[in-house]
């Protein structure tokens, strides 16, 4: 996993895919007839959006190893994955914001799934401002993993909940999002090319972040073996 | 075992801050509003939410406060007594707190905004308990955690509110129904969903309180 | 031979690059009573916050009636008495209420019969209804004493017990750490003096460069007397 | 090209803006990890260095 040549395999395919993806959806696929250009956004907007669902799925999975078998290694990635997801998830909620500017004349309404997305953006903040505010102690790394399961618990009902609140979907959303929504072969390319593109982006940001929280772990239980030695090794005999 | 809760419960010395803290609130609100919707039962079920949430706010980290000046959370985990009676105990003793709370908020909320006491109390007292409920047992949990982190205080609300917005919405959009004197079967879906939350954060609560207390 | 109370294996603590606490082999036996010296941040708070179980060790292991402290179960919990730093006193109850509290959650028998019999047993009974926030420092020290020795431990740790006590209240102390060892508990305490209780025969252990060690003037600690050291301090 | 291409291109700005911004922020974070790997390399070869205070008595794991 942490094999540096698996990581430049990665990162460059994910760059190639990254450049393909852009040059698909700027030169290859036709614009959306009713929305014109502006659909065009579309073709990042979901990756991010899955992407960054990925991760906080992680982050819970991740919290749920990590209180049972107490191995750091599941905290390193729970984090790392709260903080990639929230990348993502805060430039999903920027795209979707430009996307919505144009065709529905604002930047933002409490349509079911923006007010859910938002939700889910504060949570993960919270979870990142804790871990920023605290040392990197075994009973941080636990308070992390119970806040990554108790949102994750959270977000079923607060689906439910602002589905009820909310129920005027945009027409747009319904139609463009739903799978008859893509009508030309050449969208559906496009989606799969970019959706690949972030499935390795997210997974390239993911190990080189998963890595460097696994070296630092190791490096301060090492630290600490170091000082001890040091210690010892003064000893008048 | 609950009988350490009546003596938490001496203990807690302010449950007049909490009144005065949700009146304060529905005072804000009252201005902020304006005189014109403040006959409204949206504004008034508005108002009495978030009299609440910084009510049960305020409770939790106060309840916090009690444990932490002499570090008695120790005394309490080293005692024999196992952690998720801890966590049932304490999150009654929020429930409490949150229940007088309430009473001072929803007298103070019929008053300011000109609302009469009717049968609507009945339908809205059930409302009130499930929210209080769920909030307890979230912020019970999340106050074990940020009570002991640096800047703990301020984390509590940005960890709570976010989590506790499903139950929030289901909680204001029953109770301006019970407001305007709809019978209960109009507002069965937030019921099921303020219920929902409940169990699923009482259980969370018990299952998970043990690793958020445990040592260092 | 009976199973050791408290047993230590190449315990070791680190935080970060400080190191408080390396290659400590501690054994004390029921009905032992042992004190640790040392200066300040020697490491003898963080021992017995690790004995306690409120603490992991870094390296090594733990072990409390045989168990690894990192997980006690609550009936050895039960077993521990701990009275630290922090007094673990409700400043907001009464002295009694406070005792009567702790009384509970072990399930004593007679938790008021309890508390009102501590009380008198550290010099408190007359300020038993007092709310612990006006105590004065030595007094709380008194009461966060009987707290921990409440429900008769089998492994009682003290941290600094004769810190801020006036004479009458250090020998009342004493007098209680004789008579747990006495009844067969093990006792483990930290002071910056060189205790002496009569009739106790006392192991005194340094913490010294976070590696604990035989005190070099055990012999002078044998002979026994006064609190000689409590008086000096 | 429709009139929206301003809000087109904001996006994918912003979007790759972003994603070499966290590029960076990685790399910020790699180079400060290696300095501490640096230092704690030098306190290892320091230890190593007095073979004469005999070896360090190791506690084991």
């Amino acid at each position: 996993m942490n094999n540096p040549t698996i990581r430049n395999w990665l990162g460059f395919s994910t760059l190639a895919l990254m450049l393909a993806s852009l040059f698909m959806v700027f030169d290859y696929v036709p614009p959306d007839a009713e929305m014109g250009i502006a659909q065009l956004i579309f073709y990042y907007h979901v990756p991010l959006a899955w992407v960054a669902f990925a991760s906080f799925g992680l982050v819970a999975i991740a919290g749920i190893f990590y209180l049972w078998l107490g191995d750091q290694l599941w905290d390193d990635l729970g984090y790392a994955a709260a903080e990639t997801g929230m990348v993502f998830c805060t430039l999903m909620i920027i795209a979707g914001s430009i996307w919505a500017k144009p065709i529905w004349g604002t930047w933002w309404t409490w349509d079911s799934r923006l007010t859910m997305t938002f939700i889910l953006w504060l949570m993960y903040g919270g979870y990142l401002m804790l871990r920023a505010s605290a040392d990197d102690t075994p009973q941080v790394a636990r308070f992390g993993a119970v806040i990554g399961i108790v949102a994750a618990m959270d977000v079923p009902i607060v689906i439910v909940s602002v589905r009820l609140w909310r129920t005027i979907h945009p027409a747009v959303l319904v139609t463009k999002q739903g799978t008859h929504g893509l009508e030309d072969p050449r969208m559906v390319w496009t989606l799969l090319v970019s959706l690949t593109a972030f499935t390795l982006l997210w997974a390239w940001f993911l190990m080189l972040r998963f890595t460097q929280l696994r070296t630092r772990s190791r490096m301060s239980k090492l630290a600490g073996r170091i000082a001890l030695a040091t210690v010892a090794a003064s000893d008048p005999k | 075992m609950r009988k350490d809760l009546r003596l938490e419960l001496r203990s807690g010395e302010s449950t007049l801050a909490l009144l005065a803290l949700s009146m304060l609130v529905l005072v804000v609100l009252v201005f902020a509003l304006g005189a014109a919707r403040v006959r409204s039962v949206d504004a008034a079920a508005g108002a009495l939410w978030v009299a609440m949430v910084f009510a049960g706010m305020l409770g939790a980290n106060r309840a916090l406060l009690a444990e932490r000046d002499n570090g008695a959370i120790r005394g309490l985990l080293l005692s024999p007594l196992d952690p998720s009676t801890l966590y049932a105990a304490k999150l009654c003793a929020a429930l409490i707190f949150m229940a007088v709370a309430e009473v001072g908020a929803v007298i103070l909320m019929v008053l300011f905004f000109n609302l009469d006491f009717d049968a609507s109390m009945a339908r809205l007292a059930p409302i009130l308990v499930l929210g209080a409920i769920g909030f307890s047992a979230l912020a019970t949990l999340l106050s074990a955690i940020t009570g002991r982190t640096r800047g703990g205080d301020m984390l509590l609300p940005i960890l709570a509110v976010p989590i506790f917005v499903p139950a929030l919405i289901a909680g204001v959009k029953a109770s301006a129904a019970a407001l305007a004197g709809a019978p209960f079967e109009s507002m069965g879906d937030w019921l099921k969903i303020m219920i929902a939350f409940d169990v699923l954060f009482v259980t969370a609560g018990y299952l998970l309180f043990e690793h958020v207390v445990g040592g260092e | 031979m009976p199973a050791p109370v408290v047993e230590t294996r190449s315990l070791a603590k680190t935080y970060g690059p400080a190191v408080v606490l390396r290659e400590v082999q501690l054994r004390l036996l029921a009905g032992a009573g042992a004190f640790i010296i040392g200066g300040n941040g020697a490491g003898k708070s963080t021992l017995l916050r690790i004995l306690a179980g409120l603490e992991a060790p870094s390296d090594g292991q733990a072990l409390v009636f045989g168990q690894d402290t990192r997980r006690l179960a609550a009936r050895y919990r039960r077993r521990i008495g701990l009275m630290a730093h922090q007094s673990f006193l409700y400043p907001n109850l009464t002295a009694r209420e406070n005792l009567e509290f702790y009384a509970e959650l072990y399930s004593l028998a007679d938790p008021r019969a309890c508390a009102h019999q501590w009380l008198g047993r550290v010099g408190l009974a007359e300020v038993a209804d007092t709310r612990v926030r006006a105590f004065s420092r030595g007094m709380e020290q008194r009461l966060s004493v009987a707290r921990a020795m409440l429900a008769e431990p089998a492994l009682l740790l003290l941290d600094e017990p004769f810190a801020s006590l006036d004479h009458d209240g250090a020998e009342i102390v004493a007098a209680l750490i004789r008579g747990a060892v006495e009844r067969g508990a093990c006792v483990l305490a930290t002071t910056h003096g060189i205790p002496e209780i009569d009739g106790v025969e006392l192991a005194v252990f340094e913490i010294s460069r976070g590696r604990l060690m035989q005190h070099a003037h055990k012999e002078e600690v044998r002979r026994g007397g006064r609190i000689r050291s409590l008086l000096g301090r | 090209m429709g009139a929206h291409f301003g809000y087109l291109f904001a996006a994918y700005s912003i979007i790759f803006v972003a994603i070499f911004l966290y590029v960076m922020f990685i790399w910020r974070r790699q180079a400060a990890l290696d300095a501490e790997l640096r230092t704690l390399e030098a306190r290892m070869a320091a230890l190593t260095e007095r073979p004469a205070a005999g070896a360090p008595p190791r506690p084991d794991a």
